[in-house]
């Protein structure tokens, strides 16, 4: 598609062409297995300690921690379940938030399924965790805290270090979802205190399906996926070699460009939030305003409906996202929109836009121009409009 | 996977064969685990080991073990042979990868077991050598070809 | 590397260029996520769906009953996984082989812990599985048969449609693991009886890093990563949109070519095994003669030892695979090995050369020459040779 606005980087981002440039040679000329003994499997050997390193360097981790994977959701998958089986001595309660990805929850619900209790902390309304309901939700069979590092939907920034502390404080594992964070923000796990992180290559300009997990030395694991003895017996299966030289390049261009990047995505933000909460009426930003994704906005028109939004953007060539339950063909609208507090009706209007360096001043002006006539033009044709204005 | 050195004894093995007649033989080793070693001395009547031979059945660290074992102990007294240990191998291998170190244990032993088969045919004691455990025999099956 | 002779097919396979080409355009170009509403998504999800086609009709099987996954492993993982969970309420019996991959025995063995039983049914001197022992095995309790099509390390193929016979008269879901039949064999799903099917793209020519699992209608079937609403609903993480696209285009050119290239493999593998057989001393040719995969031999040499064997190879820049405990770093040789019957001391002595069309005879003929040159030299330092001459 030509000419296309590309304001959904939260969903998935553009390969770097240097990313696939340096993928290349892994599909036909160096296409060896990486578990073979010969010199030809050495050299992709090489290529996934090199990117395993690029990582473990980015988060302050060592390199015998970090496990590559298929992607986020098998990370939060796995870690969720394997500290259930690894401390299965020690209890069998876990505690979460109530904003956290699908990958997380629908995985608690499967292991609430199999005899596992989950306490799910409330958020404030600006989507930040309760950290005294969190602290108070510990019990002595707790075995695992796992809140998001930030959120995919509003990018509220959690209070990562002092959830830290908690767990530290009491002995228990801290997982956090990284998979909106890593190489948007800096992240230390040593400082943060995190015992495992997951990632995921495409939400930072990598390749799709390669994710890792981070397990610090000391945390109990199983695997997930028997088999083989990659990943030091831990994730079986032949290394996605390309995937994971293309996972260390994305991370490498990330943190080199850091800096830049979310200062430009920054400034472009605040020009596209000031203009629509000036110009349009009846709208609210969600999330935090000040903790929170350099490239996330995420807003709430009044009296309309998230798809119909999404799809007259799109019919403008605006690639945008919701968390309208219509999008999602579901019955409710985001969970993470109800969680800090939206009514119904309101989180059904809901609109995220997430930025990347790419993005121009002059798409978002236009982008602008275009939410102001579609939300009129949905306005005129809401019955809810009409009962709000005729009730004035 | 594996040093220069290492790579080097496993391709240019020194001192394979046999000698016949020797003054000690010693097989160490179990072909169900994939490492057999033999180590044949020649030791004159001043006790030092004027020759030395080996043959191994195993992988290039258990073969390049007991190339640099045979020239370890070359030229040396029994005493000084005794104090060559797979540590001592292993290090002028300049390292062997970690599941490759019970591989060098084995070039270790089989100088112990010439020792012994040597001491025993002189009828003679070597202060602080032990009888060495040879299971060479065991799981040593023939099938059709 | 230049100039190497690639004879190790079964580990991994060159990704062809055709492949990648396929694949490029949904790096930097068509990078959206698939389940995003807009018009740019929908390119993906068209691509994605068209490779889903290409596999079920190489499958005889419906689209609706493909899964993509990370791999080969994944799918054995999640087959059993599944299946323990969904039949639950009819028993915890499993039937497997004994020389199936490790992504299926481990599986297996992690099941046991968690109180499924499991038979490991025997196989014969030739690697087949021992069909009146699999039926006898079977309880009122068993929930699953699965038997591998073909095996990575004998090339033996199993009788397939006979397990599928027993299992259907039985009423048990039958799951086969071909990961390395599939695309070098015909197989057709339903003439076969196969309810589920695990397969991996980079043993054909395609990408690392993506699998599928076929799931005949009707089968009940648990998520293993549990998440978004991908492969309805069953497969959890943004899509390998790369990937898929890469596995169907090599899942076209592998059946447009299989007649042909097969053929060329055969006869190449025959040039090895027949100039092996007559001009080495004590070598035996591992698995069938007949019911073996085009492109395997798996040759066992008396009185010598695998690794050493494969160093010295690729010393001569020939790359292959041995079952050796050695190789392995295990204390064990391969258990496939040890199931035909092979002394421990044999099965030390394995060599397995997996060819491709790209191999020439030029190629073979280099390789036997090579071979009588170590083997020789090999045994000339072996006690195990010097004690066999001696006793003649
Ligand atoms: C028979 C068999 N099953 C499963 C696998 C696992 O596949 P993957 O490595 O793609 O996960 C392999 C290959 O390694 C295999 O040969
Ligand atoms: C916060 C969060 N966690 C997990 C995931 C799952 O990642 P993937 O789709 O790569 O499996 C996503 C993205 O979809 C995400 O935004
Ligand atoms: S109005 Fe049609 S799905 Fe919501
Ligand atoms: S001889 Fe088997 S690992 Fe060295």
């Amino acid at each position: 598609m030509e000419n296309k606005i590309y304001l959904d980087n939260a969903a998935t981002t553009k390969t770097r062409p240097e990313v696939v440039e340096a993928m290349l040679p892994y599909f036909t000329e160096l296409y060896g297995n990486p578990s073979s003994v010969y010199e030809f499997a050495n050299q992709n050997k090489k290529a996934v300690d090199e990117a395993r390193k690029i990582i473990a360097n980015a988060l302050g981790a060592d390199i015998s921690e970090i496990y590559f994977t298929a992607g986020g959701s098998e990370s939060d998958n796995w870690a969720l379940k394997a500290a259930v089986d690894a401390y299965a001595d020690k209890g069998n309660h876990i505690i979460t938030s109530k904003i956290e990805h699908h990958a997380i929850l629908h995985t608690c619900e499967y292991l609430e399924k199999h005899g596992v209790e989950v306490t799910y902390v409330d958020v404030d309304e600006n989507g930040i965790i309760k950290l005294d309901q969190l602290e108070k939700a510990i019990r002595p069979t707790t075995i695992l805290i796992s809140v998001m590092f930030a959120n995919n939907e509003i990018g509220t920034i959690q209070p990562i270090k002092e959830i830290g502390e908690i767990a530290k404080k009491h002995k228990i594992p801290f997982h956090t979802d990284a998979v909106q964070a890593f190489g948007h923000l800096d992240i230390n796990v040593n400082d943060l205190g995190i015992d495992m992180l997951s990632a995921s290559a495409h939400k930072l300009n990598g390749p799709k399906g390669i994710g890792f997990l981070y397990i610090r030395k000391g945390i109990k694991i199983r695997s997930l996926i028997h088999g083989g003895g990659q990943e030091r017996q831990r994730r079986a299966g032949t290394e996605n070699v390309p995937g994971i030289v293309g996972f260390g390049k994305a991370v490498e261009l990330a943190m080199a460009t850091m800096k830049e990047r979310t200062e430009k995505e920054i400034k472009l933000r605040n020009l596209l939030m000031k203009r629509v909460l000036e110009e349009v009426p009846f709208v609210r930003v969600n999330g935090d305003k000040v903790k929170r994704l350099p490239n996330n906005v995420n807003f709430s028109f009044q009296f309309i409906e998230g798809e119909s939004l999404l799809i007259m953007l799109d019919m403008n060539r605006i690639c945008a996202s919701s968390g309208s339950a219509c999008t999602s063909g579901s019955l409710d609208p985001s969970h993470v929109l109800l969680a800090i507090g939206l009514p119904h009706e309101i989180a059904h209007g809901s609109l995220r836009l997430t930025l990347s360096e790419e993005n121009t001043e002059e798409e978002i002006n236009y982008t602008v121009d275009k939410i102001k006539e579609i939300v009129d033009k949905l306005r005129k044709m809401s019955p809810l409009y009409e009962d709000f204005i005729k009730k004035r | 996977m594996y040093t220069q050195k290492v790579m080097d004894h496993f391709t240019n093995p020194r001192n394979v064969g046999e000698i016949e007649n020797a003054s000690g033989v010693g097989t160490v080793g179990n072909a169900k685990c994939g490492d057999i070693m033999r180590i044949y001395l020649d030791i004159d009547d001043n006790g030092i080991i004027n020759d030395v031979k080996f043959k191994t059945f195993g992988c290039g660290a258990a073969v390049a073990t007991s190339s640099m074992a045979t020239e370890l102990v070359k030229g040396k007294s029994v005493n000084e042979a005794l104090k060559v240990t797979n540590k001592a191998v292993m290090e002028a291998l300049d390292g062997l990868p970690p599941v490759k170190v019970h591989c060098s244990l084995l070039a270790e032993e089989a100088i112990h077991a010439a020792l012994w088969d040597y001491a025993e045919k002189k009828g003679i004691q070597i202060e602080g050598l032990e009888k060495p455990k040879s299971d060479i025999h065991e799981g040593e099956e023939q099938i059709e070809y």
